[in-house]
């Protein structure tokens, strides 16, 4: 994945952050989105080791203001700390209005393998399993295959999951694509992809509708 | 990315609240009780309200303007002792009371807002006053099975609120109401003053805005706050 | 009762705190013990309603410092405020070393009634039940007969139990008494009292040993 | 009635964590992370330790100066991405690992500090990774007993501490530590700045002092708080 096409995902990602929401960004490409969200939009966003309100990347870091991905991050007029305990209250009690999460797989159901590649990679779930399973929308972003070239969408998955069926949209730096009781749909393609490419790049069924689609 | 603003008007707040609906409702005594909240919900007359309180105040204050309306059809409390009328409405079964150990009041509301579906204690193990309540075993001990409290609406008393709903209590009037923020679908909270975002402190916020839903100013201090009986 | 032997019940029981103890005082009579506590001793007094470090009755009162019996009380260097939850952790998690709890009926096995005297009085039991079974030591103050003149401290309590069996200690305006393996024992006497008008007036068993008994 | 003085050397107050037993340890990557308690329990060698963290530190940080020298037996831990040499050994089955889900951790941690037995969450329900917990129902939901997760002892990060042992946290450096504060049979406090009783405001107190037994001046402002890698 090219910086570009990258910072083309981060962008398009950005904006299914709407005003009002309280959002959660997971540890990894998620947490890049927020130096792509518009200055002025209203939203409290939610860091799970103790933040309300998260602002900005430092310019002056603060040795004890991380985000939870461990970047140092910055307060706004209205930030908030508290423990962990209260944070994932924040989660488990329904006040996380959207989060997007990291994936290792993600599938055309909406279930998302993030935590564990048994045998190989195991760095423990951290928040991952209670953003997933509790926040009010979920949304994954991802690149839209490994660095082997295998699609990271798939069918179903083989890792053991963080959360079954709760993802409804997928941002990578080839597509937006939604979950949908009919399957996956992909709803925006990177421009200069063609749809055909974007197939051959996925695991698994991916439902076209006719009209034109948005590029990003 | 200015935080959201959720101030409102006191009678559009408290006229979300709807006719059996449950209501939490802040305060250990005088200190941390809204009393404007309950004047306006008294005023806009809704029925058949489940009040989830530590207590009833004393007569003649807060919960019982509620209870004298005939607003209430079920109290949930720790103790209603310094409220006669509450223990004579008890007797005679014009109203509902459930006795909640206070500590297991406060838990079984803060479990509800933590998402939780309850907690497990052993407070009143192997007493009557336990009867009626499940019994399981968590790594060789006995506890009780004491469901989250969840209710439609908090009602709240704050010191200071900014604009987002980050509030901070004074002294001992914080009591339940952090826990009932958390609690309840959605939380209205009164606020002595209301200060700009990033005129508090973000360590010294005792309940975080995510946990707020409108915040609304006291049209007047009335009498019932500053009680001062020696 | 009258008001001196009111005091002196007072001033006895308020030598049970220790130093270094986190201290919880009832509703009712075990909240004025903390006027005659010394002012150098060094304890913390722990109020249900979210206090640890009261300070006493407040000469000027803050209409939102309260403790738990409605008292308004004042802050000391060192006090902190906290919620309601947190305040019955601290029960819960056994950091109360001595809770005195008023009664409406003591037995002599330990047993307290303090909550409910069906169809008559229905209270509820706030903090009451927490305090009598978690505080690692309980001690009861209570007048030692009621005011039909019937015994308070009996051989089975006839109403509903707060806690069973976890009273060490009972303070009364006649006496102070222990709860042990061998019975209720008479330690301290009122002075100007017999043992046979403490007998007289206590509905159980009163153990006495054989040497001199003090007085206070 | 002043309030109790627990100042305690850091050296005394390591030696009382004996061989065997269960340490929880605050902090959420660096803020928060008593390096100067764990490096002094690192010099003093106890053995067997299990260590209840949200995460392992970075190589060469913290709780992996207690891996390199042997002296953990088992890890409690929300996960360990970001240290290398932790997820070796696990594989190397030089360490016991048991991952709990963040929030879980947190909340089980809080429920042995609540005097709870435990909590009862539908996390991970109907999920391969809900395995071998036992379910129960609380008013018509299913969810899993999750146990109190209890420590003999607690070691914590403070911002600032009063002699009596109320603690202060910065920013994000609060995270476990006033739950692991509340949960430990003994807590060991080490603060940037200890300064007298009375001179930390009575509503900023973030772990009221009954909680904490021994309030540790730091010696020095060791590097690894200090990192700021951009």
């Amino acid at each position: 994945m090219s910086s570009g096409s990258s910072e083309r995902m981060l962008r398009r990602a950005a904006r299914e952050v709407q005003a009002g929401m309280t959002v959660n960004l997971g540890i990894g490409l998620p947490t890049q989105i927020l130096a792509y969200l518009p200055p002025d939009l209203e939203v409290c966003m939610h860091s799970e080791n103790g933040i309300a309100g998260v602002g900005p990347i430092a310019l002056n870091p603060d040795r004890n203001l991380i985000d939870a991905g461990g970047a140092y991050v910055s307060v706004m007029p209205g930030t908030a700390f508290f423990d962990s305990a209260t944070s994932f209250a924040m989660v488990r009690g329904g006040r996380i209005d959207l989060t997007m999460l990291g994936a290792f797989e993600v599938s055309g159901t909406g279930d998302l393998a993030s935590w564990i590649i048994p045998g190989k990679f195991t760095p423990g779930a951290g928040g991952a399993i209670e953003l997933a399973q509790k926040a009010r929308r979920v949304a994954v972003i991802t690149t839209h295959v490994d660095k082997a070239g295998r699609p990271k969408i798939v069918e179903k998955c083989s890792l053991p999951l963080t959360a079954k069926g709760r993802v409804s949209r997928i941002f990578t730096d080839m597509a937006v694509c939604d979950v949908t009781p009919e399957g996956l749909r992909l709803v925006e393609i990177a421009e200069g992809l063609s749809v055909g490419e974007v197939r051959q790049a996925t695991g698994t069924v991916l439902l076209v509708g006719d009209g034109p689609l948005a590029t990003f | 990315m200015p935080l959201p603003d959720k101030t409102c008007g006191m009678e559009d707040a408290v006229s979300r609240i709807f006719d059996g609906a449950t209501v939490m409702i802040g305060g250990f005594g005088v200190p941390g009780t809204p009393f404007c909240l309950i004047r306006e919900l008294v005023r806009q007359g809704t029925k058949n309200l489940t009040i989830v309180k530590n207590d009833a105040n004393k007569p003649g204050m807060g919960v019982d303007w509620l209870l004298a309306s005939g607003q209430v059809r079920k109290l949930v409390v720790s103790h209603i002792g310094l409220n006669a009328n509450a223990v004579r409405m008890m007797n005679a079964r014009e109203v509902e009371v459930e006795f909640v150990p206070q500590g297991l009041l406060a838990e079984r509301i803060r479990a509800a807002g933590a998402g939780l579906l309850g907690v497990v204690s052993d407070i009143m193990i192997d007493t009557p006053a336990g009867a009626g309540r499940t019994q399981v075993e968590v790594a060789g001990k006995r506890g009780y099975l004491e469901p989250a409290l969840t209710a439609d609406f908090a009602l709240i008393h704050a010191e200071r609120a900014d604009t987002f709903g980050n509030l901070c209590f004074a002294a001992s009037a914080r009591n339940f109401n952090p826990l009932m923020c958390m609690a309840a679908r959605h939380t209205i909270a009164e606020a002595e003053t209301i200060v700009p975002q990033g005129a508090i402190d973000p360590h010294a916020v005792h309940a975080p805005g995510p946990f707020v839903h409108d915040v609304v100013a006291m049209p007047e201090l009335l009498e019932a706050y500053g009680v001062i009986r020696l």
